[in-house]
């Protein structure tokens, strides 16, 4: 047990929060800007899984990072435009649209995976780049807290810029308020000539945004490598962050942290011995019980008046 | 080239679903005029309007503006050629300020983000200009409805508009706040502003129009001048027969009281104490009349009558049972009837059947009721007697209420509520947004209901509706009850109008005779 | 409404032909025999009574989820947590039907109950939170998912393991607790018949009893619900109470009629896919059947091909996301229904409201 | 566990042994289908046997059809419904993912032919041979191994991570404990589980974990997650143990720095085992009713002495491998049987050496 509480208080740990948490903050700011708008993308974790895969492939084809990166977001803003193009322009149901892509991903990238590698489990044997890690010049020797907060992958750090990116693009920019008007009264929107279709399918293109830098963060830097299914519900996740933030960036960016928190916890766990089964589910048992104090608490403040 | 600013011909328009709201629709605008579209409920008005604004494409016919033919694909172009809309309900996003939702679409812009300094200054200056005034940084959803209206307006004028339509404007609003539009609506019409006003009200139509058009079945009747046209000719004209909506009221014999507030004191969420001292009581065959003010105090009473609000102080008791620890189910089981003021928020299920509609306040009637199921017999039975009963326009029972045009989703709101006769039924702007024909339908019911001794609560904005059908009638000013009249006789709306506005008040031995005059 | 009603037939056929269409170029560019391929994936299916058979009882499982999904979306709630349910309720199930002891038509009714018991407790987590306290039960259910499976999981392997076996799974199941198969030649068991009844009594519950009307009130409007007298708590929670038993018995039905022991050690998948079809048919509980036999119908193509052309697997769910999106696609030639309505309806003589 | 139904007898097992006969025609007109009970990618014994799929394709010339049944288990018996109507000559499976169907469709086909190339049931129907590898011999001389480079960098603790905590992989956990303490008999065994075997940033996570806490060499069998070790280990600059195929020998075009810290691999031969036991099946010798096990002694299993194991490893520890899988040959050494290991006792191994 001592050795868990050190475990728990080392550098190491509180540093590993921020990688865990990487993809769980693009995705839920994704989720936010297309929730916003009124167009709950579901599809994060299959976008995310594209552009994961995206990144890989064509990092390795051109042995250039920055192009995989690009590629992994063209990948993930195409995918989320067909999800677009299909709810608004067809009107297809949005969650069975989301449904859908997901379930294209899981099968297209483990097909792809084996065009491209003759594998179905992992690209391995395609050298693929991975993105650098920054380490950021003086506060890198400050002991402690350069450990923690220096040396980070680069999208870790844009992960970051993500956040304060939706925030500000839903306070105080006019995309952001035609995106707000359109979520909350469609009608409203329409009546002053903002085209609610083309606000929609831009908010869902920047959630793919989001969804690619988090896919590339899995498979350029995270790890070097695709694997098969390697999101592991970390989209559903965000879907389940960004509700608990209740739909604000800060909130959401929050509840990804309280996430990140509760999956170090349990990888900690299971490294003493813990029964495995039982201590994987930390992170969805925290998140439930979050949720469950910050509703009764919410419930009782509104009985009160 | 004609004199006129617009003409719209042979407009038809079939809806997806088959509908067709209008099949041959001729209007036309001359600059500077206002032009009142009335029609029954479902004529067609808002398509044609809707059409006009760019919003819905018209499936025959040609739109000429300026001498120009003109084809809008959507509302910016038609903005764009200086053509506002103030739609049906309101089109504000509640959770913005009134500055944002004044420049929503064309934001001032500072940099990458929102000059809001800018934004607030243009807003004033528009208010100003148009002799609007509203206060910029408010959050909208904390607006009076004059208010919103005010900002609906001003909105399509900060875009130029140079052609206002204005659908159903007044049915929201209380006599002086329509003073006050009609006020600026002149001023407008002055600076050569042209605008179209759709309305239900005749009298207000005569007030201000010059001229008008007659809808009907998706067809236009005819145009008139209005100096030409008496109010019940324009009557005739939109149902298309003579019409008497004139009722007869019988003896007036109370019974009991079945409702009865004492003391009631009610504290808002922000502090503000919107109800003071409240007692009455209601009289088992009586309709008793609440005029008012929006904001003055109604809606927390009605709220805290129909159980969505709390009693914190005070006392309420139907048929002499307290109903403090009750909720909304609780009263429902004690024959209580509630016609609510919004009707889409709380009146219907609008993807729900019209028959599931009439009978969802009433499930545990036995007589609907077969084996532990519904007897879908008996329901039809009953609701084919109330779509005949009450005229309301649909396919059967069996169309979803949502696409019934606003009077007859009414209607279906009305019947359910009256049809089970309820001993206490509290009734809040029945008729709102509802034409003369269906207006005349729902008062003869509330009155009917009355005489079979029933008790009563009409709350309504429409003075009109209040003094016709009222057998006391109290107004509240301020959270209080400032006037209490045994008998409407000899009332009219200018006198009512001094006591709403707190100008006059009667003696607390007078107010108190609302509660006395029960033993 | 005829008339809108054969041109959606119309628009699903055009919308499968297209998706088949872009199906065959993608399986041109991929397949040696890109001809036989398709037709096996298309007609194969029907071609003996043991593929029809396979389309029965793949249809199973996913009818119940749909049903179960499908009155929650009645009632307005967005639940996903089908996939928990399925699992939990297979594992206390097959406790049932391990250890137990009873005669054989009994046994597998009890074991079903076990699993529906299982499957309300699961659901009444998200159902009470979100009645009581307005918790977000999309967020609730996803994470049930997971602590089931992590819970169920740790059950499996300290007290149902079977250790003479080397892989997860647990003892097997007494015979007496199986479900028959009804057609002989085939795997179709007696869940199809729990199914299919499962699915008229969901039908008429809610189309046919004061309890559905209060159900689909509360979906469609919650605030008149309260108004009308209805308590949308009562509501929230006796949705969850229903789907809960319907999944589990699902889950246990899958357990007991096609496998021989409790041997999902992932989730099954199942949540997800009682979504779709949920969404498919349009949340009506016989639309459900259908829905599910068509998914149904899409599997064991997509094994068929899989088996016997060398089209991999993996190529199927892309065919299935192009068919999913195109026959949902509410829109799709939009603009020829509107022309052909107009087209029949002659302007000037027909009525204003209510006549279509 | 529950008691035994009264009815035991199925009939399944069976002692006489199915006639076999040779295999008249060319071995190219041989026809083989294999079924894979679960979907490839998993880096070992699927995978494993599709490359025998390509092996006996390419040694023997016959063509071999494979059918890839993904992880629904009530998807195997249709399957092999099929291929039993497919005339094939011998149907091949691997691991135990499919043994309830597999025992059915044997006996509603007792005419047909099935050999498990990895597999472990008890009662064998009489037209079904089952390969079983000797998973703790393999994983015993990775515990060796371990401790032996342990001792070299001065650790008293080595690392183990598993996909999930299953019996297929709580198997090479037991060799491994024991292969280690043969060396250190103090040594501890810090043991941890993914929870998935693909989720390979989870996998990274636990291998980062375990070489913080000091350990520096870690064995792993945890499928797709275990790569995710392999670059925690490049990570921190410390060692793993790969499991299933030669790891070191996949990776050292692609992920140079990834194959130097692949001390070796414990590795089955599932390819060659097939290409010796289909040839065996052609010449009518295989035992059918029978289960037989594969173990150092057959080739079948055991550990990669790559370029990478002679260089991470020095001349006299290789020395001790060698003597100490001597040992194991000649049956000298006690190896705990992990087949039927209950759960508690597992934990008891388990927790006994956890630090
Ligand atoms: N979007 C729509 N889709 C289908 N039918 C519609 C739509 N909008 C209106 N309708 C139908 O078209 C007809 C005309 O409606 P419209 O709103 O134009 O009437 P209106 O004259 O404005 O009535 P009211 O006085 O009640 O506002 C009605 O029968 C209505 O049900
Ligand atoms: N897409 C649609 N399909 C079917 N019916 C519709 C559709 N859109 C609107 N309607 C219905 O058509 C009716 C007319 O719509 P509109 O908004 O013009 O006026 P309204 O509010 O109904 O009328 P009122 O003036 O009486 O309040 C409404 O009752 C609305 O519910
Ligand atoms: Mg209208
Ligand atoms: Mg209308």
């Amino acid at each position: 047990m001592k050795e868990f509480i050190n475990l728990i208080f080392s550098t190491d740990f509180v540093y590993s929060i921020f990688r865990v948490m990487t993809p769980l903050l693009f995705a839920s700011m994704g989720a936010v800007i297309s929730d916003i708008a009124g167009t709950p993308n579901i599809a994060l974790e299959g976008l995310m899984l594209m552009a994961a895969f995206s990144g890989m492939y064509f990092s390795y084809l051109t042995q250039s990072a920055l192009i995989g990166l690009v590629m992994a977001l063209l990948t993930a803003v195409l995918f989320a435009g067909v999800l677009a193009f299909f709810t608004l322009y067809y009107k297809t149901n949005i969650i069975l649209g989301g449904i859908a892509l997901n379930s294209l991903a899981s099968g297209g990238t483990v097909f792809l995976l084996y065009l491209a590698a003759k594998d179905k489990g992992t690209s391995v044997s395609l050298a693929s780049k991975t993105l650098p890690n920054i380490h950021i010049p003086i506060i890198e020797n400050i002991p402690v807290l350069g450990g923690i907060v220096s040396g980070h992958n680069i999208l870790t750090y844009v992960s970051v810029l993500a956040v304060a990116f939706t925030y500000y693009l839903l306070k105080s920019t006019d995309l952001g308020f035609h995106i707000r008007a359109v979520g909350e009264k469609k009608a409203a929107a329409e009546s002053v000539g903002i085209s609610t279709t083309k606000i929609q399918a831009v908010a869902l293109l920047l959630s793919g945004v989001m969804c690619g830098f988090g896919g590339a963060f899995m498979s350029m830097g995270y790890v070097s490598w695709f694997s098969r299914d390697m999101l592991s519900s970390r989209g559903w996740i965000a879907l389940a962050a960004e509700a608990m933030g209740r739909q604000t960036a800060l909130g959401s960016a929050a509840a990804s942290f309280l996430f990140g928190v509760a999956d170090a916890v349990s990888n900690a766990a299971a490294a003493q011995g813990l029964p495995s089964d039982l201590v994987k589910t930390i992170p969805y048992v925290a998140t439930l019980a979050g949720l469950t104090i910050f509703s009764v608490r919410l419930y009782r403040k509104q009985k009160e008046v | 080239m004609s004199d006129y600013i617009l003409e719209m011909n042979h407009i038809a328009k079939i809806y997806g679903n088959g509908v067709v709201a209008n099949s041959d629709v001729n209007f036309n605008l001359k600059k500077g005029e206002i032009h009142a579209l009335v029609g029954e409920n479902g004529a067609g008005k808002s398509t044609l309007m809707k059409i006009l604004f760019g919003m819905e494409q018209p499936s025959r016919g040609e739109i000429v503006l300026r001498g120009k033919k003109t084809v809008f694909s959507g509302s910016k172009e038609a903005i764009a050629s200086g053509i506002g809309m103030v739609h049906q309900h309101f089109m504000l996003v509640e959770s913005f300020s009134v500055a944002q939702n004044i420049v929503l679409g064309m934001e001032p812009k500072k940099g990458l983000f929102i000059n809001h300094e800018e934004a607030v200054r243009f807003t004033r200056e528009m208010g100003e200009k148009y002799n609007l005034p509203v206060e910029p940084e408010e959050i909208t959803k904390n607006l009076p409805v004059g208010l919103k209206q005010k900002v609906e307006i001003l909105k399509a004028l900060a875009r130029g508009a140079e052609i206002l339509i204005l659908d159903e404007p007044t049915a929201v609003l209380t006599p002086q706040e329509i003073d006050q539009l009609f006020e600026e609506l002149e001023q407008l019409k002055a600076q050569g502003h042209t605008i179209v006003f759709i309305s239900h009200k005749i009298p207000e139509i005569k007030q201000i129009c010059d001229r008008i058009t007659v809808m009907r079945s998706g067809r236009t009747i005819d145009t008139y001048l209005c100096d030409e046209v008496t109010e019940q000719q324009i009557s005739n004209a939109i149902m298309g027969c003579e019409l008497n909506t004139s009722i007869e009221r019988r003896k007036k014999e109370y019974g009991e009281a079945n409702i009865q507030v004492a003391n009631l004191f009610y504290t808002d969420k922000s502090g503000v104490q919107v109800l003071k001292n409240i007692s009455f009581c209601v009289r088992k065959g009586m309709i008793f009349g609440i005029a008012g003010v929006q904001g003055n105090g109604q809606v927390e009473l009605i709220d805290i009558l129909t159980r969505r609000r709390a009693v914190q102080n005070g006392e309420v008791r139907f048929y002499g049972q307290d109903i403090s620890g009750t909720d909304q189910k609780g009263i429902r089981g004690i024959s209580f009837g509630y016609i609510p003021e919004d009707r889409l928020e709380q009146g219907v299920a609008a993807s729900v059947s019209i028959s599931e509609n009439m009978i969802s306040n009433n499930l545990e009637n036995q007589d609907f009721q077969k084996c532990g199921m519904l007897d879908f017999k008996k329901i039809d039975e009953f609701v084919d007697k109330n779509i005949k009963g009450y005229e309301i326009r649909c396919a059967g029972g069996s169309q979803p209420t949502g696409m019934l045009s606003g009077g007859n989703m009414q209607k279906v709101v009305v019947a359910r509520e009256c049809e089970h006769h309820p001993g206490i039924l509290i009734a809040e702007q029945p008729t709102r947004g509802v034409d003369v024909g269906a207006a005349y339908i729902i008062h003869k019911k509330l009155v009917q209901l009355c005489e079979q001794g029933s008790s009563v609560l009409l709350v309504s904005a429409d003075l009109a509706e209040i003094l016709k059908l009222s057998d006391v009638l109290a107004v509240m000013y301020e959270g209080e009850i400032v006037a209490f009249f045994e008998s409407t006789e000899g009332l009219n709306e200018e006198k009512l109008g001094l006591y709403m506005l707190g100008i006059e008040r009667h003696t607390p031995e007078q107010i108190r005779k609302a509660v006395n005059w029960c033993e | 409404m005829n008339r809108e009603r054969s041109f959606n037939i119309l628009r699903t056929a055009t919308a499968m032909l297209a998706a088949i269409l872009v199906a065959f170029i993608i399986i041109i560019l991929i397949s040696d025999q890109p001809v036989q391929s398709i037709l096996i994936f298309l007609l194969q299916p029907f071609s003996s009574g043991r593929y029809i058979g396979n389309i029965a009882e793949t249809a199973i499982p996913l009818i119940f989820s749909g049903l179960s999904m499908a009155v929650l979306f009645q009632a307005g709630l967005f639940n996903l947590g089908g996939e928990g349910v399925y699992f939990m309720a297979g594992i206390a199930g097959s406790i049932a039907a391990i250890w137990l002891k009873l005669p054989i038509f009994i046994f597998p009714l009890l074991c079903l109950a076990v699993g529906a018991g299982t499957g309300i407790l699961v659901m009444l987590v998200p159902g009470v939170l979100r009645a009581k306290f307005n918790a977000n039960e999309m967020v609730t259910s996803l994470m049930m998912n997971n602590i089931c499976y992590g819970v169920g999981c740790y059950i499996l392997n300290n007290m149902m393991r079977d250790p003479t076996v080397s892989t997860l799974v647990s003892y097997k199941y007494r015979s007496a607790a199986l479900l028959p198969t009804i057609i002989k030649g085939t795997r179709v068991h007696a869940g199809i018949l729990a199914a299919i009844l499962c699915a008229v009594l969901v039908y008429i519950f809610l189309y046919k009893t004061k309890w559905g009307l209060q159900v689909r009130a509360t979906g469609a409007n919650s605030k008149f619900a309260k108004y009308s007298g209805m308590s949308v708590t009562k509501v929230i929670i006796l949705v969850h109470v229903i789907a809960g038993a319907i999944a589990g018995c699902g889950g246990i039905v899958e357990c007991l009629g096609l496998h021989k022991r409790f041997e999902w050690t992932a989730l099954p998948g199942y949540g997800f896919d009682g979504a779709m079809i949920a969404m498919l048919a349009n949340n009506n509980p016989l639309g459900v059947i259908g829905a599910a036999a068509f998914v149904a119908y899409l599997r064991v193509g997509a094994d068929l091909v899989n088996r016997f052309a060398d089209v991999p697997t993996e190529m199927i769910s892309i065919l299935q996301t192009l068919i999913i999106l195109l026959i949902s696609a509410e829109k799709f030639l939009h603009k020829y229904k509107q022309k052909w309505i107009e087209k029949d309806i002659y302007i000037g003589e027909v009525q204003n409201e209510g006549v279509h | 566990a529950p008691e035994p139904e009264e009815s035991t007898d199925t009939g399944a097992a069976s002692e006489e042994t199915a006639e076999t006969e040779r295999y008249e025609g060319n071995a190219e007109d041989y026809k083989a289908a294999l079924l894979i009970p679960g979907s490839l990618g998993d880096k070992s014994f699927f995978d494993a046997s599709y490359q025998a799929v390509g092996l006996l394709e390419e040694e023997y010339g016959m063509d071999v059809d494979y059918v890839e049944c993904g992880t629904d288990a009530s998807k195997y018996y249709p399957a092999y419904v099929d291929l039993c109507q497919g005339g094939y000559d011998l149907i091949l499976t691997v691991s135990s993912n499919g043994d309830d169907a597999l025992i059915q469709i044997a006996e509603e086909y007792p005419d047909q032919k099935f050999i498990s190339l990895d597999g472990e049931l008890d009662d064998i129907p009489s037209n079904v041979y089952i390969i079983a590898p000797k998973n703790n011999e393999m994983s015993y001389l990775a515990g060796a191994v371990a401790a032996l480079k342990a001792q070299e960098l001065g650790d008293k603790t080595i690392g183990f991570v598993g996909g999930m905590d299953i019996p297929g992989i709580n198997e090479f956990l037991v060799g491994y404990i024991e292969g280690a303490q043969q060396i250190m008999p103090d040594i501890q065994v810090q043991s941890s589980y993914v929870g998935s075997f693909t989720d390979t940033a989870k996998g990274k996570e636990n291998g980062l974990l375990l070489y913080n806490s000091g350990i520096s060499v870690v064995f792993t069998a945890a499928g797709q997650s275990g790569i995710g070790v392999l670059d925690a280990a490049v990570q921190t600059g410390n060692y793993v143990i790969g499991v299933d195929s030669d790891q070191a020998e996949a990776l050292k075009d692609s992920q140079p720095e990834m194959a130097n810290v692949v001390i070796t691999s414990a590795i089955k031969n599932i390819p060659e085992n097939a290409l010796h036991i289909v040839q065996k099946a052609m010449d009518g010798e295989v035992n059918y009713g029978k289960k037989e096990y594969y173990g150092l002694k057959e080739g079948a299993v055991g550990l990669a002495e790559n370029e990478f194991y002679q260089k991470l490893m020095s001349e006299e520890d290789r020395q001790t491998i060698s003597d100490l899988k001597e040992k194991v040959m000649n049956g000298e050494v006690e190896l705990t049987e992990t087949m039927g290991l209950s759960t508690e006792e597992l934990s008891e191994i388990r927790d006994k050496v956890r630090p």
